[in-house]
């Protein structure tokens, strides 16, 4: 059984199909790009898949189980995380409260032992402090932890935001242009940050980039989608010399 | 039959002063985002100039109507850069609490100039009830009611069609991209302010005409209404602001009339509620989703 | 109780809402007890002390008059307090004061429960039952009205309390054929006056201030409809700014400017030599509390509080507002002046007497 | 982390216990009279008015306009059960009485405030703003129309069992809990919501159930501030809890900071002294008063103390590293 | 045509620009070059007044703008392409188009600049009456643009026009900077894309940390071997 099971996603937004006919499965363990011209329905397939748009036709599977309808954070629960192609972080809470609110999940005591701080607050919180602050290490984030999320250079706020997702304990997560506004040795390096999350993870990603370098060099599979349509699908050296593709993404 | 029409002019006459009311409100709010709270007071306030020229010399009806109109743009401008400029970059509620802090300021501003005692507002226009077969139709009611039209469409044209009006709405969404189109930001909410706070004045010289008095707190409650009519009619949009307003006033008399005179208000605000929760951005507003 | 026993002013505190919309309210009682306060020291004092009137705002919020009373008692040590103005605030007053066994005089608090279990408390004025109930039996038998209407104030405790008296009473005889209410920032009574007058009662009962009668008058004329207003002591001085619409409307009062008596005039030519204004009745009861407190005072010869409300209830003297005896509960037993609004004035109809 | 949390709670706890020991020593000395005894029992009772809005305003992110509603709902509630026990069970002591009063109280506005906070959520920013507004204005109503509220003519015969001691107690034990709840994974939950909703739901923060769980709090802990008011003052009408009420605790949070408890404490301290301090200026108190509040929104937009808290430690660590940092100087 | 000469920048107490100093000449592409957090942005929102600098000068036009505002350096022939494309949402592309435009009254010309706009990026055309804050991310990124080209400015300062578009309408982005180059306008242009920028750029300066280090003709810099390594991924 596939991880993810898309199934003729559409969505219409008054007269325009943003998304028509959708179809994608992934399995466990893949990283599968998803590509495609400015204003192709790529960001507004992340917005199904995660449930902040419901489809108006289609389904989604993820471990066989249908999300369609479920509120987001149903769906984190099912186990799908994303980033924002406009970053959305808590900006004024510190880095480390950022991750333990994405953490929040494996923190078990009640409201009331909370408040009166009973044992088990202060046992669950310690290990929560100490899992995040191991998990911003992986990042090389651990010295930031006390920072203000807003006060972060860009590039730090995109991990930051990638670590987030990551600590919901996803097995898919989804990056929509993930290496926007980053030069090309940062770029560089969050190549890198994606494999080993994929690796340290073991999970499935699925991506959204303009760049190229970045797309062509860790995707396994590529999607390319122009006016909500599926036009091409295959191996990265398979879409850099398809023709349509190039016709009206690639250039040259 | 009769009487439930006379009732609907009743309506109609308390509608179109919470309908110019909130033209002023929506105004503000559509630009600043600042439910400016001091809007009754500056309504108060053009009531306050109409009458003080009205006791003091013999202007006809539509000078002193410009007269307040003017003092109150005047007022509202400089509560604006005295209170609000300020705060331009605060979080907005910081804002609201200034808002505040001016409302109950030129509330007790009047109240030491004047005292609470109401002054009787003479009869700038005369009181004479036109008679539509048995219907009886106050002079003031009808005024009000063709002004607030009108305002309503000069207004609707002026903020969509002309280039200060969309500059306004430049404004509104992001006032560093305004700058940048060359727009002058403090000028566009200086304007805004003049004709929401001239709109309010003329709010308030036809409503203590109607109530025939004038006093210090008289802003509060159409200043609460008409910003609840503003929100009913989908807040920042005008003609929404003016069908808020008649249908708030309708609400009012149909309830005082048929329900219960006491419970009107708790009927006005309960309505108001389960719009929003059905149609949360008022009956005109579009129901847009956040595009994430 | 208080800490000036011994020294040689006699402190009295006032409370009312002398800032905020309804400040005249809280300034009048105040000017008139300075006004009573000024005549008895020109006149050698109390024991030969001299009375010194502190008046605290409250702006008519509860929790300012508990916080005036407590500042009176223990930064001013005041003797007797005559407050406070608004029923809402002497009742939150009330138990602390009962405590402090304070003697303790309202002017102007009209709610029935003012009195009740306190024998430190008593009032100046009648009660809202009592106006309500006289108002109505004025209605049917002076004016022989078989009809009324009744339109109040659902957020004001005397509006209420009047409408409710005036309601019980009336319908014991003749019909109410409208009971409806209004709240107090309200401004448009056309619709409701327009649903009165299709019953065509012969009177409308009208308990609320100046203010508000005047604008429900107004649109009653503006409509056209021949009811006969009536209404409670908040209507007095209804003339001077309401004349036009207020021409032959009958309120009940605590006196009456018309009044020939030296006592009433000697008060209104003071007062408007004071303050260059014609004193309102709340400036009368605010001057005659403070007589009958500080007469008490002297009497008691002591600044001790059981002997002062000792000697506040065997009071049985002629002030401004009527010849004034309390009752084992502390409330006055006095005339109601009925008071008719003609050319502009106020003529003194009737002086119903307490039943 | 673990052992100096607890100590700074120790810390803390043991500065209540000093402060409350001092109050009492100073009231049975008379340098703290009934006067300002009063006036400290009303800070105490706007403190959970303005920590308990802030939860809902500031932490939550919600603007409220109707907390005098809860306040109010929660006076009548305890006052009329108060009434009720003592005609009853006039045996028991007046602090189980008031205890139990509070509790039912707190119980019945955290009722209503998930009756109102459930449809409301739904909405965003000012228009839940009109809604509580228009909330607290029908709760207004009603108690003018119905019975045994005693309408315009007020609930008069509450007993009056609200003392300085239960006061602080209850007040000291309203702010410790919103502080726990706040630092707790609930709080953060809460807070979440405040900075991006959106995001927050995107990494399965249940937003509905905090949003509703704030609010209920925030209206059960007015409910129970209400019901303190109603047994100091023995006296309850509606006119009380009118738009003005909801907007002066308002202040009190903004100007405190919003999302800072010790903000809202100090705010409160301040802005129930102004008035009283303001008195001399008779006629002009008001007019003073809403020209510093302006004046003050003006120079301190985020709130006296931003959303940030007192602590302790901050002090000392402040005062530490002044302390190193002269010795560095002196050693360079 | 502007000239920034030694200006610090300061965010409360952060010290973003230190004591920076540069100079771009008419009808020539400058561009900054710089890691995130350098200061590119800073530096633009400083020369259109949209912060204010602590010392130093900048002369437009030979004219130092320290009395000027934002709005009339519009009038003077500045134009700004912000970073995050800060497009008006609520309005449609085309009155987004015509606020870029509000210093304007030759409606004629309006309208033939508009065309030309349409020309460059066709996809506007196609979402003309839709509320701009729908468009998707690149959509917005070429309003921005088109926005700016709307005042028939003098200068141009672009801060990172082509993040989020797809590589072709990158290309199409570079391309228009040499059109509009051509046809005589002078532009200061912020790029990740270093590569890109270096090869329609006539000269550089390298950022860091606030403060210029290092600056020479595009040629020069492309080939120095720490700027190749530090930013052109080379
Ligand atoms: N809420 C909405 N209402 C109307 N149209 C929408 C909405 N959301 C998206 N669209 C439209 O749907 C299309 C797809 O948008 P989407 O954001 O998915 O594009 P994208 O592929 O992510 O593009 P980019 O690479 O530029 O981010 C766009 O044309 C956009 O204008
Ligand atoms: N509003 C602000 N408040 C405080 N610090 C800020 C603010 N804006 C920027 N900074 C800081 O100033 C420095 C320069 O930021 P700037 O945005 O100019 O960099 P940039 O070179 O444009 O980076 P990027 O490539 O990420 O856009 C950074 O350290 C940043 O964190
Ligand atoms: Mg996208
Ligand atoms: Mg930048």
């Amino acid at each position: 059984m596939a991880l993810l099971e898309v199934t003729d996603l559409s969505i219409q937004f008054g007269g325009l199909k943003a998304v028509d006919n959708f179809n994608l499965t992934i399995d466990e363990h893949e990283l599968v790009g998803l590509i495609g011209p400015n204003g192709a329905g790529k960001t507004t397939v992340f917005n199904m898949l995660t449930g902040v748009y419901l489809p108006t036709e289609g389904d989604i599977k993820i471990d066989g189980e249908s999300i369609v309808g479920k509120k987001p954070y149903e769906i984190v629960r099912c186990g799908a995380a994303r980033t924002f192609q406009n970053i959305r972080l808590f900006k004024d809470l510190s880095v480390l409260d950022n991750i333990k609110i994405a953490y929040h999940h494996e923190l078990n005591y009640s409201t009331f032992e909370g408040i009166f701080r009973l044992p088990r607050y202060w046992k669950d919180e310690k290990t929560a402090h100490e899992n995040c602050l191991a998990f911003l290490d992986i990042f090389d984030m651990g010295d930031y932890a006390s920072i203000q999320a807003k006060n972060l250079p860009y590039g730090k706020q995109r991990k930051l935001e990638i670590a987030r997702a990551l600590a919901t304990k996803p097995k898919i997560l989804m990056l929509d242009e993930p290496a926007a506004g980053m030069n090309p040795k940062e770029t560089h390096e969050l190549m890198d940050t994606i494999q080993l999350i994929r690796d340290k993870f073991d999970i499935a990603i699925l991506l959204i980039e303009h760049d190229m370098h970045l797309v062509m060099g860790i995707c396994e599979r590529i999607v390319v989608l122009d006016y909500g349509k599926i036009i091409a699908k295959g191996t990265p050296e398979e879409t850099r010399n398809n023709p349509d593709v190039i016709k009206v993404y690639l250039g040259e | 039959m009769i009487l439930f029409l006379q009732q609907m002019i009743n309506g109609l006459s308390v509608g179109s002063i919470y309908a110019l009311i909130a033209l002023g409100y929506t105004m503000v709010y559509g630009i600043i985002k600042l439910i400016n709270f001091a809007h009754g007071e500056i309504m108060m306030a053009g009531a306050y100039f109409a009458f003080l020229i009205a006791i003091t010399t013999n202007l006809p009806f539509p000078l002193v109507l410009v007269f307040s109109m003017i003092m109150a743009a005047i007022l509202g401008m400089f509560t604006e850069y005295i209170a609000y400029k300020p705060l331009r970059n605060a979080p907005r509620i910081s804002a609201l609490i200034t808002a505040i802090g001016v409302s109950f300021f030129l509330q007790n501003l009047a109240l030491v100039i004047f005292k609470a005692n109401p002054k009787i507002m003479p009869e700038l226009i005369v009181k004479k009830p036109i008679s539509i077969g048995a219907l009886k139709i106050g002079t003031v009611t009808l005024t009000t009611l063709v002004l607030s039209i009108i305002f309503m469409i000069i207004l609707d044209i002026f903020v969509k069609k002309t280039k200060p009006g969309k500059a306004m709405r430049a404004v509104s969404e992001d006032k560093e991209a305004a700058m940048l189109m060359g727009i002058n930001v403090d000028r566009t909410i200086s304007i805004t302010f003049a004709i929401g706070s001239a709109l309010g004045a003329l709010g308030g010289v036809l409503y203590s005409i109607t109530y025939t008095q004038v006093f210090p707190t008289m802003g509060v409650m159409p200043g609460l209404k008409a910003f609840v009519a503003a929100v009913l009619g989908g807040i920042g949009l005008i003609p929404g602001a003016v069908l808020g307003g008649f249908v708030i006033g309708m609400i009012e008399t149909v309830s005082k009339a048929y329900i219960s005179s006491q419970w009107s208000d708790a009927i006005v605000f309960g309505l108001l509620i389960i719009v929003l929760l059905f149609k949360p951005t008022g009956i005109l507003g579009k129901n847009e989703k956040e595009k994430v | 109780s208080g800490g000036s026993k011994g020294t040689e002013v006699i402190k009295i505190g006032v409370i009312g809402p002398m800032t905020g919309d309804n400040s005249m309210y809280g300034t009048s009682v105040r000017e008139g007890a300075m006004l009573a306060a000024k005549e008895i020291n020109a006149a050698g004092g109390v024991d030969g002390k001299k009375v010194e009137i502190i008046a605290y705002d409250s702006k008519g919020d509860k929790t300012e008059a508990v916080n005036a009373y407590n500042r009176l008692r223990d930064q001013d040590g005041i003797v007797a307090l005559v407050g406070a103005t608004f029923s809402g605030e002497t009742l939150s007053i009330k138990e602390i004061a009962i405590g402090d066994n304070m003697p303790m005089l309202t002017p102007t608090a009209t709610h029935k429960d003012v009195t009740l279990n306190a024998s430190n408390i008593f009032r100046a004025c009648y009660t809202d039952p009592y106006q309500g109930a006289t108002a109505a039996v004025f209605a049917m038998e002076n004016l022989g009205a078989k009809k009324a209407a009744v339109l109040y104030n659902i957020e004001d405790p005397y509006s209420e309390g009047l409408a409710i008296a005036f309601r019980d009473k009336f319908s014991s005889v003749g019909t109410v054929t409208n009971y409806e209410g209004y709240t107090a920032k309200d401004a448009d009574f056309r619709a409701v006056l327009t649903k009165i007058a299709a019953q065509d009662p012969e009177v409308i009962f009208l308990p609320d201030y100046i203010a508000k009668i005047g604008v429900i008058l107004s649109q009653i004329r503006e409509l056209g409809l021949d009811m006969i207003p009536i209404s409670g002591d908040g209507s007095d001085g209804i003339e001077v700014d309401y004349a036009d619409v207020a021409e032959g409307m009958y309120y009940a009062n605590h006196y009456s400017k018309s009044d020939e008596s030296k006592l009433v005039q000697n008060f209104i030519s003071n007062y408007d030599k004071e303050y260059g204004v014609q004193p309102n009745a709340l400036a009368a009861l605010g001057y005659d509390a403070t007589y009958i407190m500080l007469q008490a005072i002297d009497r008691a010869g002591s600044f001790d509080s059981d002997k002062i409300i000792a000697e506040l209830s065997k009071t049985d003297e002629d002030y401004v507002t009527g010849h004034i005896t309390f009752d084992k509960n502390g409330e006055p037993l006095k005339s109601i002046s009925v008071i008719k609004v003609a050319g502009g004035k106020q003529v003194l109809v009737d002086k119903v007497s307490a039943e | 982390m673990n052992k100096n949390t607890i100590k700074s709670y120790l810390v803390n706890f043991l500065a209540v216990i000093i402060i409350f020991a001092l109050m009492k020593l100073l009231m049975n000395i008379g340098i703290i009279n009934r006067y300002y005894q009063g006036i400290i029992v009303f800070i105490l009772i706007n403190i959970i008015l303005a920590a308990s809005l802030n939860l809902a305003t500031g932490f939550l992110g919600q603007l409220t306009l109707g907390h005098a509603g809860f306040m109010a709902a929660g006076a009548y509630v305890s006052a009329s059960t108060a009434i009720m026990i003592k005609a009853n069970f006039g045996w028991l002591p007046n602090i189980a009485i008031l205890l139990i009063s509070l509790i039912i109280a707190g119980i019945i506005s955290a009722i209503v405030g998930v009756a109102i906070g459930i449809p409301a959520l739904r909405l965003r920013g000012d228009y839940l703003a009109i809604i509580t507004l228009g909330f607290g204005e029908v709760i207004r109503v009603i108690i003018n129309n119905i019975r045994f509220t005693g309408g315009a003519q007020g609930l008069t015969g509450i007993p009056r069992i609200s003392t300085f001691d239960n006061v602080f107690w209850i007040t000291v034990l309203i702010v410790f809990i919103l502080y726990t709840l706040t630092h707790s994974r609930q709080g953060r939950a809460i807070v979440s919501i405040r900075e991006d909703e959106v995001a927050a739901e995107a990494v399965g923060v249940k937003t509905t159930r905090f949003k509703v769980m704030g609010f209920a709090i925030a209206a059960s802990f007015a409910g129970i501030g209400g019901g303190l008011y109603a047994h100091y003052i023995a006296f309850l009408d509606p006119n009380t809890f009118n738009f003005m009420r909801s907007v002066e605790i308002l202040v009190i949070v903004v100007l405190g900071g919003m999302g800072s408890l010790t903000g809202s404490i100090i705010a409160a301290i301040v802005l129930t002294i102004l008035p009283e301090a303001l008195r001399s200026f008779a006629d002009y108190r008001l007019l003073l008063y809403s020209f510093l509040l302006i004046i003050m929104m003006i120079f301190r937009p985020a709130g006296l103390l931003g959303t940030s808290e007192f602590s302790w430690k901050s002090i000392y660590d402040r005062y530490k590293y002044r302390k190193e940092s002269i010795i560095k100087r002196e050693k360079a | 045509m502007l000239k920034v000469q030694n200006i610090d920048v300061f965010y409360n107490k952060i010290h973003a620009i230190k004591d920076v100093s540069f100079e771009v000449k008419e009808g020539e592409v400058v561009t900054l070059i710089g890691a995130n957090g350098a200061g590119k942005t800073t530096i633009l929102k400083t020369i259109s007044k949209l912060l204010e600098p602590t010392n130093g000068v900048i002369l437009f036009r030979d004219e130092p703008i320290t009395k000027i505002t934002s709005h009339q350096l519009v009038y003077l022939g500045l134009a700004h392409v912000p970073e995050g494309r800060r497009i008006f949402s609520k309005m449609s592309v085309f009155e987004n188009l015509q606020m870029g435009a509000y210093i304007r009254n030759d409606k004629s010309q309006i309208d033939a600049d508009l065309e030309k706009i349409f020309h460059y990026f066709p996809r506007l055309k196609e979402r003309i009456n839709q509320p701009a804050g729908t468009l998707s991310g690149g959509e917005q990124q070429m309003l921005s643009i088109g926005r700016a080209l709307m005042s028939r400015p003098k200068l141009m300062l672009m801060d990172e026009p082509s993040m989020g578009l797809a590589p072709l309408l990158v290309q199409e982005i570079f391309n228009i900077i040499q059109t509009i180059k051509n046809e005589g306008t002078t532009i200061l242009l912020v790029e990740q894309n270093a590569n890109k920028a270096l090869q329609v750029a006539d000269r550089a300066y390298v950022l860091e940390t606030g403060k210029v280090i290092k600056s020479g003709t595009a040629k020069e810099l492309m080939e120095d071997d720490s700027i190749k390594k530090a930013y052109l991924g080379g």
